[in-house]
């Protein structure tokens, strides 16, 4: 394209769904970082949460040529006419962390974890520590209708059934925010008698359990002993609450996606091998004895 | 009741807002091929009888009969539909729509189901002919002035009403000429058998047009006389119910002359109005006559600072000021009844109270608040002053009728004791009571060795209490009469004289 | 003077009624909602809930009460709250103290008032279109002061402005009693009220009186600015951490909500800060008594669409005549309209 | 030049130096692929901003028609996986119950004299509740006949695509500036703009044209929405958030004054190319950060608008001169 330093360069472009997490701000850094490195030249968007607007940046990126699109969809659906396009012209398109319901000829490879997995990992957990103790589960689920929140119950449910000893008593939206986090839980301690009736609590994101911790504390009981928590994402917040006893769980969604799609691209790129059609990060359990304020080191200069 | 030389009945019409009983079974017969003057006080009832007849308002009670049937119309389409036009009072047209549209909204012409714009602006034209206008009918309507805007709204009902022809003070921002021209096609209509109620606060055109005369006092119906057996007196009479004391037309009294106060030079604005020169003593009124166009309001806006001034210099009392803003103009105690008082004057949806103190207020700064008992002290004060027709102070101002709208934005400058105050057509739909009453008003400051600038377009008026006369013609001063040569005759004169005799 | 507070309980009279329907209703589907507690010295319960969570848009809903009397409209509120709390966790983490990052703040938001003001007094362009650009853009700054992550602090002064107490009160709620209490008294001990009326409703009139129209203008949007930097400190100092991304998000839909729900028209004019004041928390009882009441989430946004239309159906001028003619007493209005129908 | 034409020229003007602008830097985006994007990708937004631009000639919002947008890609994906219905089929069930919701808001606005702005806003709670309460989930649309509309295109020169919807889009603008501007209908759209009072006094039907407008707009929410699906070949629960505020920053930039009155619907198109002009070179350039972008992107809109205002402000300066 025009202005680029050279011919040899890898022109990327990476539609990205927008900012509204500080994992995904911590995505966007990583993705950076590693484009960086490998000196691909790489042109970002960020859609707003908004699918049309990926659909706008696909295909200006091949209005303008790029090499390559990493690409990490809003949704699943609706990609098969902007993915065909990009394959007429003949540019790789890469998945980062949510895949698509396109047929699998027109992408390179989706890098995802796979977010019903998270919930059950999560799930598991919890009937490993409950123990077959009877307990009463809330749930805060994320904004209704997005695909983690879909799937991370899927996920969690299903690790449960079977387990009669854990009921999901309350489950509302805390809309993976914090604030909504914190009110949601608020009322979820009014609903069930104080909190008395509460023994653990399910977060589809790190976020809004560290908001219903703060509720739990301010309602005078101790997160993490009184209501177990549980979550998904591990970010650096979460490891301070776990070394300090409030947050029991999480599970990590690495947000280096970017690494493995890069190698990926390269290896096509150079020889054409094709890598396999599903990349899948590890979704890897962190709980209070993994050292967390280690972790939490490790973590917070990556941009959460 | 001979139903067949009636084309509209109105009978034992009734309409209650609250506080305010405004018709009280109100009756009222219109002949075929009759000019039938609908008269009154300020809030007496005329535009709620009329809006009650067409419609736009939905009355309480009583019966209309269109040519001997019972009609109900729903709203003003109805109205129209059953041949009955409208001019409303101060409800001009759409400002945002073409003058052409503005004439045929919702009757445009239309081919192949669109509407056929070439045909409509061709009507248009053809129809404003008649009216000596010859405007670009393609322009939106707010390009034109107000007395142009009234045309059209007559031109319209005009040509809407099949058989009845309606007009809420059609006159108020007409010059004499319009008004001629407007007294033509109003005997055309009579002629070719059309009923038209014809609503004025002007008496010489009652006796100039009208058939017979219906009064109205309160919400009631005092009596309908033919014109011709009704003398002048008697009218007022049966409009006021009480004999009027002196009518405007009292001897002017030869002037006190004050020391010199406000002098502007050179002031001017290009575009709007050419440099002028102006001199005003305290203890006098200097007037402004001119037809519509000619520049009085852009002249009173100058003064007011409402619009800039881009040359020339003003001096009060000698020292020279800026005059950059309304708020600069008031500060050296100047006041202005602006001309348009919907759009200018009043803020319609609060009280009358809050609506006299505002100017005041506005220059005391907002930290020093007028007590509620010196508002109520105030406010009582002005509205027996002026005899403002209210039912209480709280009302909003939107609901009082025009005339009295117009007495309490007079009320919010008087309050400002101003010591310039400017006028732009103080008496526009005031009645003949609160008439006389203005002028006296005007008098009496004047006595008190206030400045006044008064704009109208009533010369009649300007000769009765006017010092001095600026006469305007093409947005400049032509000329300027003082003393004795103020007469109707010589501004008359001076106004239709052409530039060549252009004085200084 | 009796006559006077009559009339001020007559305007309040709808939102009342509406507040008390909800709070019954809640109540009926789950029965601890009225219950009140004291613990760790302050109260605790769903209705102290309702007050505390509902503090952001109270204080937004007062500002924005006195943009829409002016006939304009502030949807920059929600970014603002955005920036401001963005900025007040930038300065706390810088080492700042609790006085002085809360006078940035302030500054900061009178600043965004300022700019919105200049816009719609000076530059005349129409309000919605003038502060939705700082609506786009000022998450944009947030994100650029916070680097899109959450920005998170400890220090106790700050998060004592979102959870601590005062009297047995949130302190959210003691800030936004005294401020609601504050910026009503400004407006209508002093002549403000009306002269902002005034610009609302006939700006033109109101110059040519010589009210000071564009200061005026820029004043209320300043005032905006400053209750949703207040927004933004209470929203950040709640979740010990300045969210970019989500703080305030939306919110400026519930403000207008809010002071609509209190009877205030969007056409300018007549405005009462109590009312929008109710108007807020009315809206707050129903997100409440939504998460108490257990339902699927996919139904909130039914639940609260329903509640809604309900109250302002109620409010209607065409159905107050209507409730005007049922009860005599306050009949002066009659069935006019309905008659001739 | 008329006066009232002037906001419009304006626009344009600066729509063709802005773009002038973006070529100069990136040549690339002079392709007809760009330009075909630019239709194709707005077209949704199109539809629904020529319903939001009457809603706004007379004085009126809707903040509905974002929701609207989802409620029917939902509708219609539910309905096309669990019915055998033909999707026109199902077009046209989605397209009456879309104009119904407009309508009922007209009605409700006009009979209950409630501002359109909070009544909109109930109906933007309502839509995207029924849209949730149908399925949060995201379901595709398989139907062959989806296949069919989008492989109808028409190929330029160059890669770019004047597609289906894209054309659909000019033709319903094309309408819209007909009923605006040729019927009495649209006149009285204007009228209402300029005063409710006055226009009923006029004898302009108030109610059945306020009903109107808002069931014309619903009717184009509607058929953006399908345009959406078609665009998506999905039905999502969560699409379409805030594209009223899109809708409305085109009509805008268009230059309709929100107070009512004044436009032109062919004002919005360019207002909608604009935006999508914006959006477009901030792709191209690709090295702004999330917040960086929406900073842009306000300065932007703030640049468009005082350069209208600026041009406006000079033209007419000059004809006070002339
Ligand atoms: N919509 C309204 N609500 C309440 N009161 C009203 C309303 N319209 C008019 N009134 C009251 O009804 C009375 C009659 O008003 P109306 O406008 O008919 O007077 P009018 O005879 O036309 O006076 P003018 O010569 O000043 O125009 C007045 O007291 C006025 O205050
Ligand atoms: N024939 C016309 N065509 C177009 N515009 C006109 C015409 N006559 C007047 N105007 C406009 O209307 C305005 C009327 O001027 P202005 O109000 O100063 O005159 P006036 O003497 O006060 O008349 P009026 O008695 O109507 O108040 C002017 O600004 C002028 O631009
Ligand atoms: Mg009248
Ligand atoms: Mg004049």
């Amino acid at each position: 394209t025009f202005g680029s330093a050279s011919a040899a360069e890898l022109v990327v472009g990476f539609s990205q769904i927008g900012s509204e997490s500080g994992w995904r701000a911590a995505e966007t850094t990583l993705t950076k970082q590693q484009a960086e490195q490998r000196g691909i030249d790489l042109k970002f968007a960020d859609a707003q949460q908004k699918q049309e607007n990926q659909i706008k940046a696909v295909r200006s990126f091949i209005a303008q040529g790029v090499n390559a699109i990493l690409l990490a969809p809003v949704v699943a659906t609706g990609w098969d006419e902007v993915l065909q396009e990009a394959k007429d012209a003949e540019i790789p398109v890469v998945l980062l962390d949510r895949t698509v319901d396109s047929s699998k000829d027109l992408y390179l490879t989706a890098v995802t974890s796979d977010l019903v997995h998270e919930g059950s990992v999560a799930g598991k957990w919890l009937v490993d520590t409950t123990a077959g103790k009877p307990c009463n589960v809330v749930e805060l689920q994320g904004t209704t209708g997005s695909s983690p929140a879909i799937d991370r119950k899927k996920g969690f449910e299903q690790a449960l059934s079977g387990h009669d000893n854990l009921k999901i008593v309350r489950s509302q939206t805390g809309d993976f925010t914090r604030t909504k986090g914190k009110e949601v839980m608020e009322s979820f301690l009014k609903a069930e008698d104080g909190g008395k009736n509460i023994c653990a609590l399910y977060a589809h994101n790190d976020d809004m359990a560290v908001g219903a911790i703060q509720a739990i504390k301010e309602a005078g009981l101790k997160p993490g002993k009184d209501i177990l928590v549980v979550s998904i994402d591990a970010v650096p917040d979460i490891f301070q609450a776990m070394a300090a006893g409030e947050a029991n769980a999480t599970v990590e969604l690495t947000p280096n996606m970017a690494g493995p799609a890069f190698d990926a691209l390269a290896a096509f790129q150079k020889d054409g091998t094709a890598p396999p059609k599903w990349i899948q990060t590890e979704s890897k359990l962190y709980t209070q004895a993994d050292e967390p304020l280690k972790v939490y080191e490790e973590k917070k200069g990556l941009g959460y | 009741m001979q139903t067949s030389d009636h084309i509209l009945q109105a009978i034992r019409i009734e309409k209650e807002f609250p506080g305010t009983k405004a018709l009280d079974k109100v009756d009222f017969h219109l002949r075929r091929g009759e000019v039938h003057a609908l008269l009154g006080e300020n809030g007496a009832g005329k535009s709620t009888l009329i809006k009650c007849l067409t419609g736009a308002y939905h009355r309480d009670g009583g019966t209309i009969l269109l040519d001997g049937e019972e009609v109900d119309p729903r709203d003003t389409f109805d109205a129209q539909k059953l041949g009955i036009g409208t001019v409303y009072q101060e409800v001009n047209l759409l400002p945002n729509l073409t003058v052409a549209e503005n004439l045929f909204l919702g009757r445009q012409p239309r081919r192949f189901g669109m509407v056929d714009a070439r045909a409509m602006n061709r009507q248009a034209r053809d129809l404003l002919a008649d009216y000596e206008l010859d405007l670009d009918v393609t322009r939106d309507l707010a390009s034109y002035s107000v007395a142009i805007q009234q045309v059209v709204a007559i031109a319209r009902a005009v040509d809407l009403s099949g058989k009845v022809l309606i007009l809420d003070e059609p006159t108020a921002s007409l010059d004499a000429h319009e008004v001629a021209m407007l007294f033509r096609i109003v005997r055309r209509l009579r002629a070719r058998g059309l009923g038209i109620v014809f609503v004025t606060h002007f008496l010489e055109q009652v006796y100039e047009i009208s058939d017979r005369i219906t009064v109205l006092r309160n919400g009631q119906l005092v009596g309908t006389r033919e014109t011709t057996d009704l003398e002048r007196r008697e009218l007022i009479a049966m409009m006021i119910g009480r004999e009027l004391a002196a009518e405007i037309h009292a001897p002017r009294p030869e002037a006190v002359q004050g020391p010199m106060r406000y002098r502007f030079r050179n002031y001017g604005s290009k575009g709007h109005i050419s440099p002028f020169d102006l001199d005003v003593r305290a203890g006098e009124v200097v007037g402004m006559a001119g037809l519509l166009g000619s520049g009085r309001t852009e002249t009173a806006e100058l003064l007011f600072g409402a619009c800039r001034a881009d040359s020339g210099q003003a001096e009060i009392d000698g020292r020279p000021v800026e005059l950059p803003s309304p708020r600069a103009a008031i500060r050296h105690r100047f006041g202005f009844c602006p001309e348009d008082r919907k759009i200018a004057g009043i803020v319609g949806d609060l009280s009358v109270r809050e609506n006299i103190v505002l100017a005041l207020q506005a220059r005391r700064g907002w930290t020093r608040p007028i007590s509620r008992a010196e508002q109520n002290r105030l406010v009582d004060h002005y509205i027996r002053a002026l005899d403002i027709r209210t039912a209480d102070r709280e009302k909003p101002i939107r609901l009082l009728s025009g005339g009295n709208q117009q007495k309490v934005i007079l009320a919010r400058w008087l309050a400002t004791e101003p010591e310039l105050l400017i006028l732009d057509e103080p008496t526009r739909g005031i009645d003949v009571g609160a008439h006389a009453e203005i002028v006296k008003l005007i008098e009496a400051l004047r006595e008190k060795g206030m400045s006044l600038v008064v704009i109208s377009s009533e010369i009649e008026e300007l000769v009765a209490y006017s010092t001095r006369v600026i006469v305007l013609r093409d947005r400049a001063h032509v000329a300027e009469l003082d003393g004795h040569r103020i007469t109707a005759h010589q501004i008359v004169e001076a106004i239709a004289a052409t530039n060549d005799r252009r004085a200084s | 003077m009796i006559s006077d507070v009559r009339l001020y309980l007559n305007r309040l009279l709808p939102q009342l009624i509406a507040l008390c329907v909800i709070v019954a209703a809640v109540s009926l589907v789950f029965p601890g909602f009225l219950s009140l507690e004291i613990q760790n010295g302050r109260l605790y319960g769903s209705l102290v809930d309702i007050l505390n969570r509902g503090a952001p848009v109270v204080l937004l809903a007062i500002g924005m009460t006195v943009v829409i009397a002016t006939k304009g409209i502030d949807l920059s509120v929600g970014a603002v709250m955005a920036i401001c709390g963005a900025t007040a966790a930038a300065s706390i983490t810088s080492g700042h103290s609790l006085a002085a990052t809360l006078l940035i703040t302030l500054c900061v938001g009178v600043l965004c008032g300022i700019w919105n003001g200049l816009l719609v007094a000076v530059l005349d362009i129409q309000p919605i279109i003038a502060t939705l650009v700082l609506m786009v853009a000022g998450r944009g700054i947030a994100q650029l002061i916070t680097e899109g992550a959450i920005l998170t602090f400890n220090d106790p002064g700050l998060i004592f402005v979102g959870s601590g107490s005062f009297a047995g009160l949130p302190m959210p709620v003691v800030i936004w009693l005294v401020f609601g209490a504050l910026v009503a008294a400004l407006v209508r001990r002093t002549a403000l009220g009306m002269l902002i009326e005034a610009i609302g409703i006939n700006r033109r009139a109101s110059t040519l009186s010589g009210v000071l129209t564009p200061v005026l203008l820029v004043a209320a949007y300043v005032l905006s600015g400053v209750c949703a930097a207040i927004a933004g400190i209470i929203a950040a100092a709640d979740i010990r951490g300045a969210d970019a991304n989500n703080a305030g998000l939306w919110l400026e839909l519930d403000a207008i909500l809010a002071v609509v729900v209190g009877g205030t028209s969007l056409l300018g004019g007549r405005f009462s800060i109590a009312a929008s004041v109710l108007g807020a928390i009315i809206i707050q009882a129903i997100n409440t008594g939504i998460l108490l009441s257990g339902f699927p989430p996919e139904f909130n946004l039914i639940i609260k669409a329903g509640i809604i239309v309900f109250i302002l159906v109620l409010q209607a001028p065409r159905f107050r005549t209507a409730f005007a003619f049922l009860v005599p007493a306050r009949g002066a209005r009659k069935p006019t309209e309905r008659a001739a129908k | 030049m008329k006066q009232k034409h002037l906001p419009l020229t304006a626009t344009i003007l600066i729509f063709l130096v802005g773009y002038a602008l973006c070529v100069a830097q990136y040549p690339n985006m002079l392709s007809t692929r760009v330009i075909g994007n630019l239709l194709t990708d707005n077209a949704f937004l199109g539809i629904a901003a020529v319903g939001m631009t009457f809603v706004i000639l007379s004085g009126g919002i809707d903040l509905s028609i974002g929701s609207v947008i989802a409620f029917t890609g939902v509708f219609l994906a539910v309905v096309l996986e669990h019915s055998s219905l033909h999707p026109l089929v199902a077009f046209v069930m989605v397209l009456a119950i879309a104009t119904l919701f407009g309508a009922l808001m007209g009605a409700i606005i006009h009979y209950l004299e409630m501002p359109a702005f909070i009544v909109t806003l109930a109906g933007m709670f309502l839509a995207r509740g029924m849209a949730f309460v149908l399925s949060i989930d995201s379901i595709p649309i398989k139907h062959p006949f989806y296949a069919t509309l989008k492989g109808l295109y028409f190929k330029l020169p160059g890669g770019g695509r004047i597609t289906l919807i894209g054309g659909l889009m000019l033709l319903v603008f094309a309408i819209g500036i007909l009923i605006a501007h040729r019927t009495r209908f649209g006149i009285n759209v204007y009228a209402l703009g300029g005063g409710t009072a006055t226009a009923r006094l006029m004898g302009v039907p108030v109610a059945a044209t306020t009903i109107r407008i808002y069931a014309l707009s619903g009717l184009l929410a509607g058929l953006s929405g399908i345009v959406f699906s078609l665009y998506t070949s999905a039905g999502y629960s969560l699409a379409a958030v805030g594209v009223e505020l899109d809708a409305i920053t085109a009509v805008v930039i268009g230059g309709t004054l929100l107070t009512g009155g004044s436009g032109f619907v062919a004002g919005t198109l360019v207002g909608i190319l604009i935006q999508g002009l914006i959006q477009t070179y901030i792709t191209f350039d690709g090295s702004l950060s999330s917040w960086w972008t929406k900073i842009l992107i306000g300065l932007l809109l703030f640049a468009f608008i005082l350069l209208q205002k600026g041009i406006i402000y000079a033209s007419r300066h000059r004809q006070q001169r002339a």
